[in-house]
């Protein structure tokens, strides 16, 4: 098994156990932190896919990893933004959740 | 070269490993540092697989300062302790997750292992287009970010900006204009402002010299900026200073110079050299040194201000 | 002499994995914190010895990088505890 | 010369893996979390100095042998400084 495949079967695992958590977890920032887990893991199998690009007489293939890096970039700053909305959400909501029937029910059983 | 296969058998175990803890960890502080973790040691596969550029960026932003955006929003939330008890899915529904997720690695696994041989790439195609264009770059990575994709790179810097504003906008109305919360509450311990002070200039060096290398070497815009951002959180968290207000003039500037700078060359390269984004030959590894300037000062604003989050009511 | 370095640094990895696998799964923030911090270092130089044997180049400043953001991250999260502690606010 | 050197490189990363083996065993068998601190600086600014160290005769240039010496610089301030703050934790926790 070279480094790549097994790299590669990673990011695959890593998909997996982040789609797990973002679904369970009902902290949105704990949905937030599996949700960049399953990016890197993508993130991962694009990078197999450049290492690849290196029979093509080339060391590796420049392009995959230049979007790679540019990806992260742009989750990081996706992350930011559904930073602040949970952070607007449970400041105008009282509650730390994003289930509607939590916060549009009774407004007893503040869970900060 | 026995021993690198059993190596990177460690490294995957490692990665999954500390994956699964950062999923299945009971409190929200516990499950950063996790994160954290989880990002260096991604950055040490990354390493393997020859992408170096790669791997600092993944430290940087991937692991670094989204960990330092997740606790402090954590903070903020003040609910590191308690993640929202009262609604634990039952058993069928985590069993049913779980055979999704499996499935969806498992699918990812199999497409993984029957990838087509010899496989596709756009290696010789970018360097042609990097040899025309981005001539004198030795580092192909920057090559294809500043000439092959530029337009690609260009319009995450403004995905950066439009972040910027979507964060700021988020905030109270009448708290607009202001700056937002600082990163520390209470007077930092003398410790913590020493190492800010010692660190934050040599991390200013080390950054810049990052951007400068990127050209030929491991770097770049995105390294450099990104250690710079992290520099300047590091005085924020020791209070030496404070996020600016948000209606400061060369903040607004800082954020706007990259893809702007950016923006006016490529069209410039319409006119100079007939195409968007086409560099006259014997110029071209100035001209994107240049844009690449503008562009780490722009991500060095931009990501503590994304941090730092929207402007707050307190009058700090 | 690169059988070496390799076998060195598998044995910091493996060090520092058992360390973290430890203090990751039962112990209290501070010492995840601690085992963070030998994970950092311990990397760094496992990544030069690697860096040295399979003839990467650049990796020097990858780990001028590293060093520069572990302790980034150690600053954030004590920053972080001092607020668990119970720090008066300001 | 070169036998010399090489020597010297094995000596001193032998030296400081040993040191980050000592560090983990430290921080799995002390018994509360001052000792274990004690037991992680060792590994933080004994065993990544002495690989730097047995790593520079080998360096490409000037400049990166430079580097080398800098990431233990760094990896030795911040390593002191982020001690005491956890020290400092540490202490308040237990009160």
């Amino acid at each position: 098994m070279t480094p790549s495949v097994l790299a590669g079967l990673t990011g695959a695992a890593l998909v997996g156990f982040g789609l797990y958590g973002l679904i369970l977890h009902p902290h949105p920032l704990r949905k937030l932190l599996a949700f960049n887990l399953m990016g890197s893991g993508v993130f991962l199998i694009f990078g197999i896919v450049a290492r690849r690009g290196a029979s093509a007489g080339f060391s590796f293939d420049p392009v995959p990893q230049a979007m790679v890096i540019t990806g992260i970039v742009v989750a990081f700053a996706a992350s930011a933004i559904a930073v602040a909305l949970i952070l607007r959400l449970s400041a105008e909501s009282g509650h730390v959740t994003l289930d509607p029937e939590v916060w549009t029910g009774s407004n007893g059983g503040d869970t900060m | 070269m026995s021993l690198l296969p059993i190596l990177d058998v460690v490294l995957a175990g490692l990665v999954i490993g500390v994956a699964i803890f950062t999923i299945t960890a009971r409190e929200l502080f516990a499950s950063v540092v996790g994160y954290v973790a989880y990002g260096l040691l991604l950055a040490f596969v990354w390493i393997r697989l020859y992408a170096p550029d790669v791997a600092l960026t993944e430290a940087a932003v991937g692991s670094g300062v989204t960990g330092v955006l997740l606790i402090t929003a954590g903070k903020r939330l003040g609910a590191l302790k308690n993640a929202a008890p009262e609604a634990q899915p039952g058993f069928a529904f985590k069993l049913l997750t779980g055979v999704l997720a499996a499935l969806v690695a498992s699918a990812l696994g199999a497409v993984i292992l029957m990838l087509p041989d010899p496989p596709p790439s756009l290696a010789p195609e970018a360097a042609a287009a990097a040899d025309g264009a981005g001539a004198g770059l030795g580092n192909p990575i920057t090559a294809v970010l500043m000439s092959y994709r530029s337009l690609d790179t260009m319009l995450e810097k403004i995905v950066l900006i439009l972040a910027v504003v979507g964060v700021w906008s988020v905030g109270a109305d009448k708290a607009w204009g202001s700056a937002p919360a600082p990163l520390r509450q209470q007077e930092p311990y003398a410790p913590m402002v020493f190492l800010a002070q010692m660190l934050a200039p040599v991390g200013a060096l080390i950054a810049i010299h990052i951007f400068w290398t990127g050209a030929n070497a491991p770097g770049g815009a995105f390294q450099g900026g990104a250690l710079l951002a992290a520099m300047w959180m590091v005085t924020m968290m020791a209070r030496l200073t404070d996020p600016p207000r948000i209606d400061t003039q060369w903040l607004r500037v800082a954020l706007v110079a990259g893809p702007a700078v950016f923006l006016i060359s490529g069209l410039a390269g319409e006119v100079v050299a007939g195409a968007f984004f086409a560099y006259p030959p014997s110029l071209a590894k100035p001209i994107i040194l240049f844009i690449e300037a503008f562009m780490v000062l722009s991500i060095a604003a931009a990501l503590p201000m994304l941090v730092a989050g929207p402007p707050s009511e307190r009058p700090d | 002499m690169n059988e070496l370095l390799l076998a060195a640094a598998g044995l910091i990895v493996l060090m520092v994995a058992i360390g973290l696998a430890r203090i990751l799964l039962g112990s209290n923030d501070v010492e995840r914190l601690m085992a963070v911090q030998l994970l950092g270092t311990g990397g760094i130089a496992a990544l030069l010895l690697i860096a040295q044997a399979t003839n990467v180049p650049g990796v020097e400043d990858v780990a001028l990088g590293l060093a520069l953001l572990a302790a980034f991250a150690s600053i954030a999260f004590i920053n972080l505890l001092d607020v668990d502690q119970g720090d008066a606010e300001a | 010369m070169i036998a010399l050197l090489d020597l010297f490189s094995i000596a001193a990363i032998s030296a400081g893996t040993f040191f980050f083996l000592a560090g983990t065993v430290g921080l799995l068998r002390f018994p509360d979390s001052l000792t274990r601190l004690h037991a992680l600086t060792k590994a933080d600014n004994l065993g990544l100095g002495l690989v730097a160290l047995g790593l520079i005769p080998h360096a490409d240039s000037a400049l990166s042998a430079l580097k080398l010496i800098v990431i233990w610089v760094l990896v030795l301030l911040s390593g002191g400084s982020t001690s005491q703050l956890i020290g400092r934790a540490l202490r308040r926790g237990r009160k």
